[in-house]
């Protein structure tokens, strides 16, 4: 009986080591940082056998590395910029369309970051606003559905507009709910978003339910029609860099200051003057006017939306891109958004055969096995996720200080 | 240096949260049938002493040494089934059990009869807690929750008690009385390590006393010539 | 960290200027670039202003040159993971069968390229991008309608020919698309003729209609309420499972309170065993019907023997057919396992695709395989399969297939555990 | 009024059901402050062992016409089992070393798990619905119009016995104080001398316990399985959870009930395609008035 149990501890032991190595390794060892994303982008662009997305995979990777790299120095943004510019060129259709899912995701997510990463506010229902902005802009400018909404608005002026609608939803959303904490908010944010998602699928009368809202025209740039997501890229890419740059920017604001005492205690925060019920509405308006610009671009590129586009996976992405990438900064949110929505459509084509086994479809067929065991070793090693903030980081040295003190 | 090691034997630990080290190398002794007193004031590291002691914080250095045998690696359940027993600070009452319940809980790791016995002996050393027995612990008031909080690290039988604070918050009438409560414990046999910001009282009750400066023992003396030290008195007596 | 808050901007704005520039000229670039990767495949150009419902992709000078010794790609987009699998796998084999079969056009292999489009929009886009970046000279799916919809925007920009073998929703041909067939039955054809069937030869008077909220089950509902009341009988009330739940005992509850006549489900196997098993259970006794995307004797094994005596529509087929059990044969031959309820539709498909790249391809004087794409469009109109394993196999002018003459919209009904066919 | 007394009938078995589930969600928060995204994988894992022994048998020796009541409680027992291996390989892997991390990496590390599990099961029955061998006899006690089948009453029964199980389990065992303890101050619990990795373990235990059991019933009640049968009742369990105030052992249980025949009526009321709608609104409205759930303790603030 003894024996067992030594033997169970031994056993604990051992994997408790080997954890905390690999997690040290990876921490410590500059091998493990940079060389080796170099050396896997450089040994899986030349590979077709592993890889027959080379381009996306090389992007990755090597945005990977100046990620881990750099701090935000114009060099580094500067070969960032070109890269995420040039690189598309070299990239088929298919890969620019990886690479417009990346960038749009990206853009939810900083979007997300604000209303979970800055102000703390689990929201497991980040999709209602995605939707909202693309509902919102296909039932204007789709004459199809809805009996001819056809108003002739512009693209362009729609963003504006879906956004600000979309910032009003969720303030209108917040506003119930800003009483509620931590799993309490979460579960009612969930709960909202299946809400807009079943009410879009249901009322036919407005939306065309699951039939879906269909030939949605295309945005015009002047003469050019931007057909795909080649195109539309550009146009994330440029809404990721206004949200981020904006997202910075509030963070290291009064209003970010506001947020992060909300976040870490909200009791004090509101004893010590802050406005907890404003800026909180602020985070949802802001976090959702975000998801509401990402839902029209997604609505343009795809030129066709149904209820189901919009269900819970969405939010649960977009939460787990954040958490993944390291809550709280945006480069973690590039990062997070390259893995989870890039790493997926990648492995379609990994294969590997060896020996006795054929594993030629292995992307194809296992490519979601292993992006789940890929979720759990990324946050077990990393739990704090893949690029923390430096305070965020220094949040969680607290936060095991603070776990042990008040022994939750 | 011997290599004979004292009833309980804290060589050179350092212990804390993440990158903070609230101890920094404290080393200290307490032999059988002693009250040792650890006096400090705020965030001098003496609650994360008794932590580390208890398990509950591995030490990042040094060595914890109870009746011969290192427990500084053991989880906290362990050391709690080799007669170590932590008075939490803050008492830390499990608020939603009854008062019965918490004591049962301090006996987890014993059933049968004999813990029937030993509530009934806890209960003639704090009645007021008998009254209250069916009662949440939450609806306790502060000296209450303190015996209790005793009371029931006593319930593990305990061949050393470790103390933190238990005079903290409560009126002079209820120290004093828990305080005596203390002393019986103490003359039954059980070694008592206690951590008090009350330094007036706790040398009045202790053999002996350490005092905890910015995570290092700043001095080692008995009670009573503490007592007396002049620092000692200024800083943590007041001078009357 | 702190400290450099202040002078973040700096280089932000700096990147954003630079991508902007790089932008700007990228965005000029791509009229001659449209597709960077596919050596195969010079950009079409398409004139600015196209109407965005795209159906006249410019045709012209675009054409797939395969060289000699290379394989004829084409794909198939359908659900290879998700619980919707399980139609999705048999369609890919129905698919997959049909090009196996055909073995070489012109002395050129052909290769079957599956992909995974998730039953939904996003995914049949990424699927179609994933194609066309795999240059497949055509392709088969999407499997959903919703997908469809979605996914043919991207194939019509480089005007490839799609042709699928199970969206059956009355919008993926409405508006129609240029470079868009089926095989699978128009919902429109198929709700219409379920409710006449219903409504007059069963005299079944009294309905109660379950989708389960999909683009085909609604869609179809919807169809089926219009010619069912516009024959003269009532709906008594409409009713929704969700897709995913296993348990629908409160629907079968109200259901059983509106005792019905029939109980028409649009919908797949999953909840319409389940469902049809539940009514059975709660004693109700109603008939049961639904269409083909129950059809399959899975919905019968999971069913139960609950299945028994339900009817299932087909879509219109000649009265007589080998041509589906010579099929049926042929694909349990090969896999070990029966046909799915779309595998023959898809299987059809593709041979469409298959006859119609034959009758456009040339062989240029190199060896080389040449096939114009506005060609192959072109011929996949006329391709007329009179022994499809879904029945004769012509195309209208929308896309969708031309009920030959002789043939009924076939109702199979559910007769000691097996499907058999009553009209 | 028969269908309504049917259409509440309905509304306790799914509720059960989802009792049952929310039970392991809640304790596992109860001691963890995680939500375990990948208990709903448990319940399908439970309802897949349950067709597989099922399978085993009918292949084995055929099933006979009368109630097999070995052969369904090895079904159950499968069931409990294998989710109870797979709990604690979890736990062991994807949650443990997560202890002391940022609260929401165990949200993820849990989603994970619960996208590896359910793909595994995709690929290993090729995506296709398992069918159960009816092991039940047909047939249902009537009155009126309100007929509850055999196995309809077996589950009614069934999750009322688990969750009367696990009441005294909770309140009356030793290993269910530690647990409460654990709960409510891991640290201090520590110090009582329980065993704080055992007892997490022993709460997965259970809970993966009841879930793998109430897997089975359930396909024993649906007679199928699928990879991705896990995710609504998974879904629908937090939700009852939280709305009977998460933590709390009977709230979860009438937080399932109240869940179920909320969702049943409303489809008589409302319309079946609201009647989740319905269920999540109703969860909105409690907490607004009740921000702490229905049974849940409002000075726990750090939730």
């Amino acid at each position: 009986m003894m024996q067992r149990f030594e033997a169970t501890r031994a056993l604990t032991r051992a994997l408790d080591n080997a954890n905390a190595r690999a997690r040290a390794a990876f921490d410590a060892i500059p091998l493990i940082r940079w060389i080796l994303p170099l050396a896997l982008g450089v040994v899986g662009a030349l590979s077709p056998q592993w890889f027959d997305t080379r381009p996306t995979y090389a992007l990755m990777v090597l945005i990977t590395y100046l990620l881990l790299r750099t701090s935000t120095n114009v060099f580094g943004l500067a070969v960032l910029a070109a890269m995420l510019v040039y690189l598309p060129m070299e990239m088929d259709r298919f890969e620019r369309g990886i690479l417009f899912d990346i960038a749009l995701y990206t853009m939810l997510g900083i979007g997300l970051n604000i209303v979970v990463g800055y102000a703390g506010l689990l929201d497991l229902g980040y999709v209602a606003f995605f939707a909202s902005g693309a509902y919102i802009f296909a039932l204007v400018v789709a004459p199809e559905a809805g009996g001819g909404w056809d108003i002739g608005a512009s693209f362009w002026l729609m963003i504006p507009a879906a956004m600000a609608l979309a910032a009003a939803l969720g303030v209108a959303l917040g506003l119930p709910v800003l009483r509620l904490r931590g799993d309490y908010l979460a579960i009612v944010t969930l709960g909202f978003g299946e809400i807009i998602r079943l009410m879009l699928n249901n009322r036919d009368d407005i939306t065309n339910g699951p039939r879906g809202v269909y030939l949605i025209p295309k945005a015009h740039f002047f003469d050019k029609e931007l057909t795909g997501p080649y195109e539309l890229y550009f146009l994330v890419l440029a809404g990721v860099f206004i949200a981020a740059f904006a997202a910075e920017r509030i963070r290291d604001s009064r209003v970010g200051r506001a947020w992060e005492a909300i976040r870490e205690d909200e009791d004090a925060a509101s004893a010590m003057g802050v406005n907890t019920t404003f800026y909180k509405l602020l985070a949802f308006a802001i976090g959702a006017a975000i998801g509401g610009g990402g839902g029209v671009i997604y609505a343009a590129k795809q030129t066709a939306i149904f209820p189901r586009d919009f269900d819970l996976d969405v939010s649960i992405n977009v939460l787990a891109l954040v958490i993944i990438g390291g809550m709280g900064n945006v480069r973690g949110v590039v990062l997070g958004a390259m893995l989870l929505i890039g790493l997926p459509e990648v492995l379609r084509d990994f294969s590997i055969e060896f020996a006795f086994i054929d594993l030629a479809n292995i992307g194809a067929d296992y490519r979601l096995v292993i992006f789940g065991a890929a979720l759990v070793a990324i946050m077990v090693l990393r739990p704090e996720g893949l690029l923390p903030s430096r305070r965020r980081a220094a949040e969680f040295e607290q936060a095991e200080m603070l776990e042990s003190e008040l022994a939750t | 240096m011997t290599a004979e090691r004292a009833y309980l034997e804290l060589a050179e630990v350092v212990s804390g949260y993440g990158q903070i080290m609230a101890i920094k190398g404290v080393s200290l002794r307490v032999e059988r049938g002693e009250i040792v007193a650890l006096i400090g004031s705020n965030g001098a590291g003496k609650s994360t002493t008794l932590r580390t002691i208890s398990g509950l914080l591995r030490p990042r250095s040094g060595e914890i040494w109870f009746e011969g045998r290192r427990i500084d690696r053991a989880p906290p359940h362990e050391i709690v089934a080799r007669g170590v027993s932590h008075a939490p600070e803050g008492r830390a009452i499990f608020a939603r059990m009854t008062v019965m319940d918490n004591l049962r809980l301090g006996a987890y790791r014993r059933s049968g009869a004999e813990v029937e016995r030993d509530i009934e002996h806890v209960l003639t050393l704090f009645p007021r807690l008998r009254e209250r027995g069916r009662q949440d612990g939450g609806t306790l008031s502060g000296g209450e929750q303190q015996m209790l909080a005793i009371a029931r690290a006593l319930m593990a039988r305990p061949r050393i008690l470790l103390l933190d604070e238990p005079s903290m918050g409560l009126a002079p009438v209820l120290v004093e009385t828990i305080f005596r409560t203390v002393l019986e414990i103490n003359r039954e046999g059980t070694t008592i390590l206690l951590v008090e910001q009350n330094a007036a009282i706790a040398l009045q009750v202790a053999h002996r006393g350490y005092i905890l400066e910015s995570g290092a023992i700043a001095l080692e003396a008995s009670a009573a010539e503490l007592r007396e030290s002049d620092a000692v008195r200024r800083t943590y007596l007041g001078i009357d | 960290m702190h400290g450099r808050n202040g002078r973040r901007w700096l280089p932000l704005s700096v990147a954003a200027a630079l991508l902007a520039l790089f932008a700007m000229v990228a965005v000029a670039c791509g009229d001659d670039d449209d597709d960077g990767g596919g050596d195969q495949t010079p950009a079409a150009t398409k004139p600015a202003g196209q109407t965005p419902a795209a159906t006249q992709p410019s045709g012209g000078g675009d054409t797939i040159t395969i060289k000699k010794g290379d394989k004829i790609k084409v794909g198939i987009s359908t659900t290879l993971t998700t619980d919707n699998a399980q139609l999705g796998i048999p369609i890919r084999d129905g698919a997959l069968l049909a090009i196996k079969q055909k073995g070489t056009i012109k002395d050129f292999e052909i290769e079957g390229i599956a992909e995974d489009d998730l039953c939904s929009g996003p995914g049949s886009v990424t699927a179609a991008q994933k194609l066309l970046s795999e240059d497949v000279v055509a392709v088969q799916g999407a499997m959903c309608s919703s997908g469809t919809v979605a996914a043919l925007d991207t194939y019509a920009q480089e005007n490839v020919l799609v042709i699928s073998g199970s969206s059956t929703g009355v919008q993926v041909t409405d508006p129609p698309k240029a470079n868009f067939l089926r095989t699978a039955w128009n919902d429109a054809t198929q709700g219409a003729e379920m409710a006449k069937y219903a409504c007059t030869t069963l005299a079944k008077k009294n309905a109660v209609l379950v989708n389960d909220q999909s683009v085909y089950g609604k869609g179809l509902m919807d169809v089926f309420k219009e010619a069912y009341t516009g024959a003269g009988c009532t709906v008594a009330s409409e009713e929704a499972v969700t897709v995913g739940e296993k348990d629908f005992s409160p629907v079968v509850t109200k259901i059983k309170g509106e005792n019905p006549d029939i109980v028409v489900f649009g919908g797949f196997i999953a909840e319409g065993a389940v469902l049809v098993r539940q009514l059975r259970d709660a004693s109700v006794t109603a008939d049961f019907m639904g269409a083909d995307g129950i059809a399959d004797a899975k919905f019968i094994e999971q069913a139960g023997g609950a299945a028994e005596g339900a009817y299932v529509s087909r879509g219109p087929t000649p009265a007589e057919s080998t041509a589906y059990d010579k099929f049926a044969g042929e694909y349990e031959a090969e896999y070990g396992e029966k046909a799915g309820q779309f595998s023959e539709h898809a299987y059809d498909a593709m041979n469409v695709i298959l006859a119609a790249i034959e009758a456009s391809a040339t062989v240029d004087a190199d060896g080389n395989l040449v096939i114009d794409r506005q060609a192959l469009i072109d011929a996949a109109h006329d391709v007329k399969l009179p022994d499809g394993a879904s029945g004769p196999i012509e195309f209208n002018a929308d896309g969708d297939r031309v009920i030959a003459a002789g043939t009924v919209n076939r109702i199979d009904q559910v007769k000691d555990g097996a499907l058999e066919r009553i009209q | 009024m028969e269908q309504w007394i049917q259409l509440f009938i309905d509304g306790t078995t799914i509720g059960g059901v989802y009792a049952v589930i929310a039970l392991g969600y809640t304790m596992v928060y109860g001691v963890l402050r995680m939500i375990n995204f990948a208990h709903g994988e448990l319940f399908m894992m439970g309802a897949f062992a349950g067709f597989y022994t099922l399978d085993a048998y009918q292949q084995h020796s055929g099933l006979n016409d009368s109630l097999p009541v070995f052969t369904i409680a090895s079904a159950i027992v499968a069931g409990m089992i294998t989710a109870v291996v797979l709990a604690v390989v979890m736990e062991r892997i994807a949650y443990r070393p997560l202890r002391h991390a940022p609260r929401l990496a165990p949200l993820i590390s849990a989603i994970g798990v619960s996208i590896f599990l359910r793909n595994v099961m995709l690929r290993v029955t090729n995506a296709e619905a398992q069918v159960y061998p009816r092991v039940f006899p047909r047939g249902a006690i009537e009155w009126g119009d309100v007929s509850v089948s055999y196995i309809r009453i077996f589950l009614l029964v069934l999750s009322v016995f688990f969750l009367v199980l696990l009441w005294l389990f909770i309140e009356r065992t030793k290993m269910g104080m530690s647990i409460r303890a654990v709960a409510e101050d891991r640290d201090t619990a520590a110090l009582m001398g329980v065993n704080v990795d055992r007892t997490i373990v022993m709460t997965f235990v259970v809970g993966a316990a009841l879930a793998g059991a109430a897997g089975a019933v359930y396909g024993m009640f649906v007679t199928t399985a699928t990879a991705g049968m896990g995710f609504i009742p998974g879904i629908k369990a937090f939700t009852a959870a939280v709305l009977g105030g998460i933590g709390s052992v009977p709230g979860a249980m009438a937080g399932g009930y109240f869940l179920g025949i909320t969702e049943s009526l409303s489809t008589k009321f409302i319309g079946a395609q609201y009647k989740d709608v319905v269920a999540f609104v109703l969860l909105v409205l409690v907490l607004i008035f009740r921000p702490w759930g229905i049974f849940g303790k409002r000075e726990d603030k750090r939730a």
